[in-house]
């Protein structure tokens, strides 16, 4: 597919020397901690993660603590903040506490930037997942790519109703998150997409609340104002349960299929046993992200390299592939033991 | 009203003109019931506004989408009744519907079983809560607060924040089957309805209710056992949550230990109030919640079927719940 | 003895409200328990009543040690009592209200029919016309104090306390009330009498109990005493000239009600009040007078009619405009529309004055302190400290303040609505010598007041309002009981 | 004292026993400002818990981080004070925030010009609140929950749900300063603090505050404005939401329209109730609320610091709050 040249971009720029350069500056407290815990071989992580506010958050913040507690020369400090302000709070608390690098999933771009050119400046290395920010002074980031999402979602959905109606034509209903900047790349993704696609009508666009029982309602409701519904884009699979729940009430399972995003364990298990409302495609959006920046950081810290990157040092850019999950190659991913 | 002493109601006979009893009826109807003309308005003006509204289909499925939080409106208008305020609903509900769902799936429990622990669970949050409040003189805002962070802690500790899917498919019966063409939810809210409806007008408790919420001083003066009234409020309030959590884990067979209920609360407490249950307690009907419950219902319902905006449901909903309270004060 | 309590003691904080006092009650006694406001009456009642827990001292009810922990304690021991203040719940009806707590059940269930019946047997006894379903919020202050006397005789009490019931009724009431009285003692109920109208001792009582200052003077049989060593006893000095001289000095009008109007509590009412006069309003429960004054001042205001000050029309939309004008306003009900509890007593009495004490947008406390020491001195308000809240006066004192508060504010006409409520004669008798005072000074003021007496002694005229009308007017010379309560119910 | 009638002082004399006015003024110390104990034992504790506690760098992040919601506990003290309630605040900060980048990144506003409409849009909307529960009668609780949605709606309209980021560094001044090493945030705070507790407890307008709080009915009998103070304390509360908004898009030189100012109604309702202020209003100070917003500041500073586990930071908040509050009452 077409996004093959975007799923892993490494940058391997010469970041390292700037946090060296201003680890011999004038910081002092930080630094000395730093320098004494290095030199044992053990060191502390800061994490910082948004609330988990909905299921995928809540397998994020597990998976990134299970990582951390993996490590034997790690421990660990992992804050969670419901908003952008609380969140630069808890960063100056964990610079406070010394911590050698962070691992961050900024609530905000624009918000937490401020936060990240702070963490610099106190020579901490930071290792940013998930949503980008505004400034290039960090270690390394990891992307999850929410445009991404909603561009592959918009592909998997032109491809069913050609496959369907023959032609890539068709009502389709979008049930989006809470409203915030995830929210809004992921539609603006897949309206790009959709965009060439005259004859691709948005019908209803309502909000789920990443929740399976807000879009349970909203689904229900939308299913009763539209009598004829092609396809779903659903934001989350969390809210693909409700989603599918509500089509399976109304008993219009054969009418439409769903492109869903997240890649969770539940949805799997529906591509796998093949129920109806067919779910064509789960664009993973792995909740492992946070995990890897924590693996990365230990890299990092203890000057170790990445396989494949011989000589080189850990990449100032990684993207994760958006990767399409789909009956055909669920198999591969699906885990039973996955708590997502 | 052969006595010299005249009673306001022979006053009013003697100043207003005639036979108007069904004028004084009407007044006393609408001082009590004017909720029901703002539900009948936005009925109406719904019933224009989308050609969907008025289906079948539409109606049974609005009864079930806020038979939850109908149930939960109803418990809470035990405890704004006496005055208090129940902040913890939402999180009572995760909080159970964990112990329901965890119940059945980490320890095999029966669904029967599961069912009664949960709502057990719910019993407990209230009495703590109840006995905080009453014992430890602690605001009821502040006590349940606490307590909503409380129970979505224990929630999310015992499930990493994730959600707890159930096993057993018969547990769904409770959420999705229809009995005599209407969803088993609603049959559970009505019954929640009418025995929380005998109990407010028929019982003993039901007027110690409103005498604690009236005067709380006079009514311990009076020898009503306001601690014992107290507690049992919450406690109602704590396992109408419980109720609410079963119908909903059983309705998608998992929970979700994050997400669950949360904001319930807001607008479970919206709902008494535009039912007209003063906020301050000693006064309001189970009935009014119906219909603020009601409102609430037909709001987001026509919301959805006329596709508005995502962003600006908000300032509809708010500006709408305003109206409808005006609307019930012009009296 | 059906009743012996042994040395009690009561402190609230640093103040002993009880002090060590004996009190004997016997058998189908009617026992008077008098004392100044602040001695201690209410707080000795609470005790009995299970809503205060002595600090020490013993109790006996029938011979029997008792210690009341709870009012439901008390009323098992056959106890009931009437409170100083009312006790109803706004929005349950009369017979809810008076069989709260024991409600007639049938299968688990409240038996209405069953309460209505003896809710209307009980209204029958007292010759009222009260709807049993009717909503206490919806009655007036007498009729409220009605149903809490109802509720007390429907626990068919041994002993029944009741602390200044008559103090919101009405003489055809109080007499109804004393009838009852009369037939309890009969059936050998015990009763503890507390009032300030000291004559009404004398038709029902047979001892008294004199209480100062939390400690005990003195009990006797009422009838070796005469009302004016009670008095004395109270005090505890000699007490003179209860009234003082009706004003003399009648200046210009300075208000002229025309034609006022309010649907459902008055109707076209015209009257005029002259500088250094005192006009007296008189009638029954329910006849409209606290609304009339009310709506003068623009509390809540009138539907039809003018009102000229001085001259000039004016028309209240709040009470702003009125105070600014010289109006003050001491409403009947100092607990629901006189004073704000929690607050000081200190910030009590400057309230509606604080324009006064403005400096560069500041208040002054300096000359607001003066003025507020001076108050309490005039008025000798029993206080511990000017800026405790006002929640912990006794009831007389809390009327105290808010006469104070008026008097602050540079008020050109006062209206006094019973301004001697659950007041002791000491401090009555002050009260009515500043009335008059403040008309010598030249100020107007109304005094309504459902105590023929006291209107009797001080008003140059009294207006007899019955069902919202006025009903006949009165000077001094003219006005008799006789002829104020032939007008008052309406003939 | 030759008087018969004993002057307060004399009565005082007779009945304590001697020399304990120092015990009278400890009473009513406590009274007042118990709170402060909790924080001194929470301090302490602290202390001990963790070494980083105690760090200058630490104590002055710590109070720059409750600077916004402790102005917005301010604000609401005063609301509280009248007997009303503001859970509009949180979405306020939001709109007023995004009326303050806005004005700088659509508008080309200078950052004074955008400051001054940020700071107008929060006593506006403040008005609106205040003229909906004085002049519409609509319950406060209900009022600003619908003010909550409208603000949030507003803001989230405005700017698709996204955030918007300033342009012009110097703004990040106000947010990110040190002064005398205090940052800017800090003395803002103390600026708003000592301006709410002069106007409290020395000007007319503060008596009038807790006159319609303590009793509306008997203040409006006594001359007071109640629905001009009732009015103004709303404004006051807005205007709180606009500085904080100030001060936390400053910082972060941004303002996200979905998550800025989030669930900030409930700290600070919880701060002015933990200070001791009376949720039925008319008893409270703002002292109090200051060491309440600093006692949440401390739960949530040593959490971090300790790294306790975020599931369960919220039932380790709850228990706290609900302790705090408990050693209070004890009086
Ligand atoms: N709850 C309380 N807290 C503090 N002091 C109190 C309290 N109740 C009463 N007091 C004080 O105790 C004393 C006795 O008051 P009490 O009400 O018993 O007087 P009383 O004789 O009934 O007066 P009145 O005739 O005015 O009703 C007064 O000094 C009063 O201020
Ligand atoms: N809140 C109320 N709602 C309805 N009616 C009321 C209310 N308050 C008073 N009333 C009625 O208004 C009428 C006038 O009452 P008001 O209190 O003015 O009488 P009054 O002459 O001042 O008597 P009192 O001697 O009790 O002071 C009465 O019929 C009373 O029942
Ligand atoms: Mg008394
Ligand atoms: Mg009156």
């Amino acid at each position: 597919t077409d996004n093959s040249d975007e799923s892993t971009t490494e940058d391997t720029s010469n970041e390292q020397d700037n946090t060296e350069q201003e680890n011999t500056d004038e910081e002092s407290e930080a630094e000395e901690e730093q320098q004494s815990d290095s030199s044992d071989g053990t060191y502390t992580i800061g994490i910082s993660l948004p609330a988990a506010t909905h299921g995928w958050m809540g397998a994020m913040v597990q998976n990134t603590e299970a990582e951390a507690q993996k490590h034997d020369n790690i421990e660990y400090s992992l804050v969670t903040a419901d908003d952008p302000a609380q969140q630069s709070s808890d960063i100056d608390d964990l610079i406070t506490q010394g911590v050698d690098a962070i691992v961050m999933l900024p609530l905000e771009s624009a918000a937490l930037t401020p936060t990240a050119e702070k963490i610099a400046e106190a020579g901490i290395p930071l290792i940013n997942v998930d949503r980008g920010l505004e400034t290039e002074n960090f270690r390394t980031y990891i992307g999850g790519d929410n445009y991404g999402i909603g561009w592959v979602d918009g592909q998997y959905l032109v491809e069913g109703l050609i496959e369907r109606n023959g032609e890539p034509a068709g009502k389709v209903v979008e049930i989006s998150g809470v409203p915030s900047t995830v929210t809004d790349l992921r539609s603006q993704g897949f309206r790009d997409y959709i965009a060439d696609y005259p004859d691709i009508e948005i019908v209803a666009s309502q909000p789920g609340d990443f929740t399976a029982e807000a879009s349970l309602a909203a689904m229900e409701n939308i299913l009763l104002a539209n009598d004829e519904i092609d396809a779903v884009f659903s934001q989350d699979d969390d809210m693909t349960v409700g989603i599918v729940q509500a089509i399976k009430d109304a008993q219009r399972e054969e009418e439409m299929f769903i492109v869903s995003s997240g890649g969770m364990k539940e949805i799997y298990n529906m591509m796998i046993e093949g129920t109806q409302p067919e779910v064509t495609v789960s664009v993973t959006y792995t909740p492992k992200m946070g995990a890897i920046g924590v693996n990365l950081a230990t890299k990092i810290l203890a000057g170790e390299t990445l396989d494949g990157f011989q000589g080189e040092l850990i990449p100032h850019n990684i993207v994760l592939d958006a990767t399409p999950i789909t009956p055909e190659n669920v198999e591969d991913y699906f885990d039973p033991d996955a708590n997502y | 009203m052969s006595n010299m002493q005249t009673s306001p109601e022979a006053k009013v006979e003697e100043r207003s003109s005639s036979n108007n009893k069904f004028f004084i009826w009407l007044q006393y109807f609408w001082a009590n019931y004017s909720v029901i003309f703002a539900f009948i308005i936005l009925f109406i003006l719904a019933s224009i506004a989308s050609e969907h509204f008025l289906t079948p289909l539409n109606l049974t499925n609005m009864l079930r989408q806020i038979s939850v939080i109908g149930i939960l409106a109803i418990g809470m208008t035990f405890v704004i009744l006496i005055g208090g305020i129940d902040l913890s609903v939402g999180s009572v509900l995760a909080l159970t519907g964990t112990v329901v769902m965890a119940s059945q799936v980490d320890f095999g429990a029966s669904i029967f079983t599961a069912i009664l622990f949960g709502l057990f669970a719910g019993l407990l949050v209230g009495l703590v809560n109840g006995l905080v409040i009453t014992y430890g003189k602690i605001a009821a805002f502040i006590t349940t607060l606490a307590m909503m962070t409380i129970a979505r802690s224990a929630a999310l500790y015992y499930a990493d924040a994730g959600a707890i899917s159930g096993l057993n498919s018969d547990y769904t019966i409770i959420g999705n089957e229809y009995l005599f063409g209407l969803p088993i939810p609603v049959y559970v809210f009505i019954i929640v309805v009418v025995i929380s409806f005998i109990l407010l007008e028929k019982t003993a408790f039901g007027r110690h209710i409103y005498a604690v919420g009236g005067n709380s001083r006079a009514a311990h003066l009076s020898a009503v056992p306001i601690t014992r009234v107290t507690i049992a409020a919450y406690m109602i309030c704590g396992l109408t949550a419980a109720i609410g959590a079963v119908i909903e884990t059983s309705r998608l067979n998992s929970v979700s230990t994050s997400s669950s209920g949360s904001m319930y609360e807001l607008d479970a407490i919206a709902a008494v109030i535009i039912g007209g249950t003063r906020l301050t307690g000693g006064q309001g009907k189970i009935i009014g919640t119906v219909f603020g419950i009601l409102i609430l219902a037909i709001l987001s319902n026509i919301m959805n079927l006329m596709n508005i905006s995502p962003y600006i449901q908000g300032a509809v909903k708010g500006a709408i719940i305003l109206v409808a309270v005006l609307l019930q004060k012009r009296s | 003895m059906i009743l012996e309590m042994k040395g009690i003691i009561k402190k609230f904080g640093n103040v002993v409200a009880i002090n060590e006092v004996d009190f004997q009650l016997n058998e189908g006694e009617v026992h008077a328990l008098v004392g100044e406001n602040g001695a201690g009456k209410s707080t000795l009642m609470k005790i009995i009543a299970g809503v205060y827990q002595p600090d020490s001292g013993e109790i006996f009810v029938q011979g029997k040690k008792a210690a009341i922990s709870s009012p439901s304690e008390s009323q098992k021991l056959g106890i009931s009592i009437i409170h100083q203040e009312l006790n109803l719940i706004p929005y349950l009806t009369v017979s809810e209200n008076i069989f709260l707590g024991r409600e007639p059940k049938n299968l688990g269930f409240v038996d209405y029919k069953k309460m209505k019946r003896n809710t209307l047997e009980l209204i029958k006894q007292f010759d009222l016309d009260l709807n049993p379903k009717a909503l206490v919020k919806d009655l007036s202050i007498g009729e409220q104090q009605v149903v809490e006397i109802l509720k007390a005789l429907s626990l068919k009490p041994d002993i029944l306390i009741m602390d200044e019931p008559t103090a919101v009724l009405t003489e055809k009431e109080t007499s109804k009330l004393f009838e009852l009285m009369q037939l309890l003692k009969k059936r050998n109920v015990s009763i503890i009498y507390i009032s300030h109208r000291l004559p009404e001792l004398k038709i029902i009582c047979d001892k008294f109990t004199v209480l100062r200052d939390g400690k005990w003077v003195k009990t006797a049989e009422i009838q070796d005493f005469t009302e004016h060593d009670i008095a004395n006893l109270m005090v505890g000095r000699e007490l003179e000239d209860m009234y003082p001289s009706v004003p003399a000095n009648i200046g210009k009008e300075i208000l002229r009600v025309e034609g006022l109007t309010q649907s459902g509590h008055f109707n076209n009412i015209n009257f005029s009040l002259k500088q250094g006069e005192i006009l007296g309003f008189s009638g029954l429960i329910g006849a409209g007078r606290s609304e009339l004054a009310n709506a003068i001042f623009g509390g809540d205001p009138a539907d039809e009619g003018e009102v000229y000050w001085k001259g000039k029309k004016i028309k209240y939309k709040s009470p702003i405009k009125a105070v600014q004008d010289g109006f003050g306003f001491a409403t009947e009900d100092r607990k629901e529309t006189g004073l704000i509890l929690d607050m000081s007593i200190a910030n009590n009495i400057t309230l509606p004055s604080l324009k006064k004490y403005k400096r560069a947008g500041f208040v002054n406390k300096k000359s607001e302190y003066r003025d507020i020491q001076q108050q309490i001195k005039d008025l000798n308000i029993k206080l511990y400290n000017m800026y405790q809240a006002v929640k912990n006066l006794s009831g007389g004192n809390q009327q105290k303040v808010v006469l104070a508060k008026w008097l602050v504010a540079d008020t050109e006409i006062f209206f006094f609505d019973e301004p001697t409520r659950g007041i002791d004669v000491g401090a009555k008798r002050e009260i009515y010598h500043l009335i008059s005072n403040l008309a010598k000074e030249g100020k107007g003021v109304i005094v309504i007041s459902s105590e023929l007496p006291e209107l009797l002694g001080i008003c140059n005229r009294i207006l007899v309002m019955y069902n919202g009308e006025i009903n006949g007017e009165f000077s001094h010379e003219e006005a008799s009981e006789q002829v104020l309560m032939r007008k008052a119910t309406g003939l």
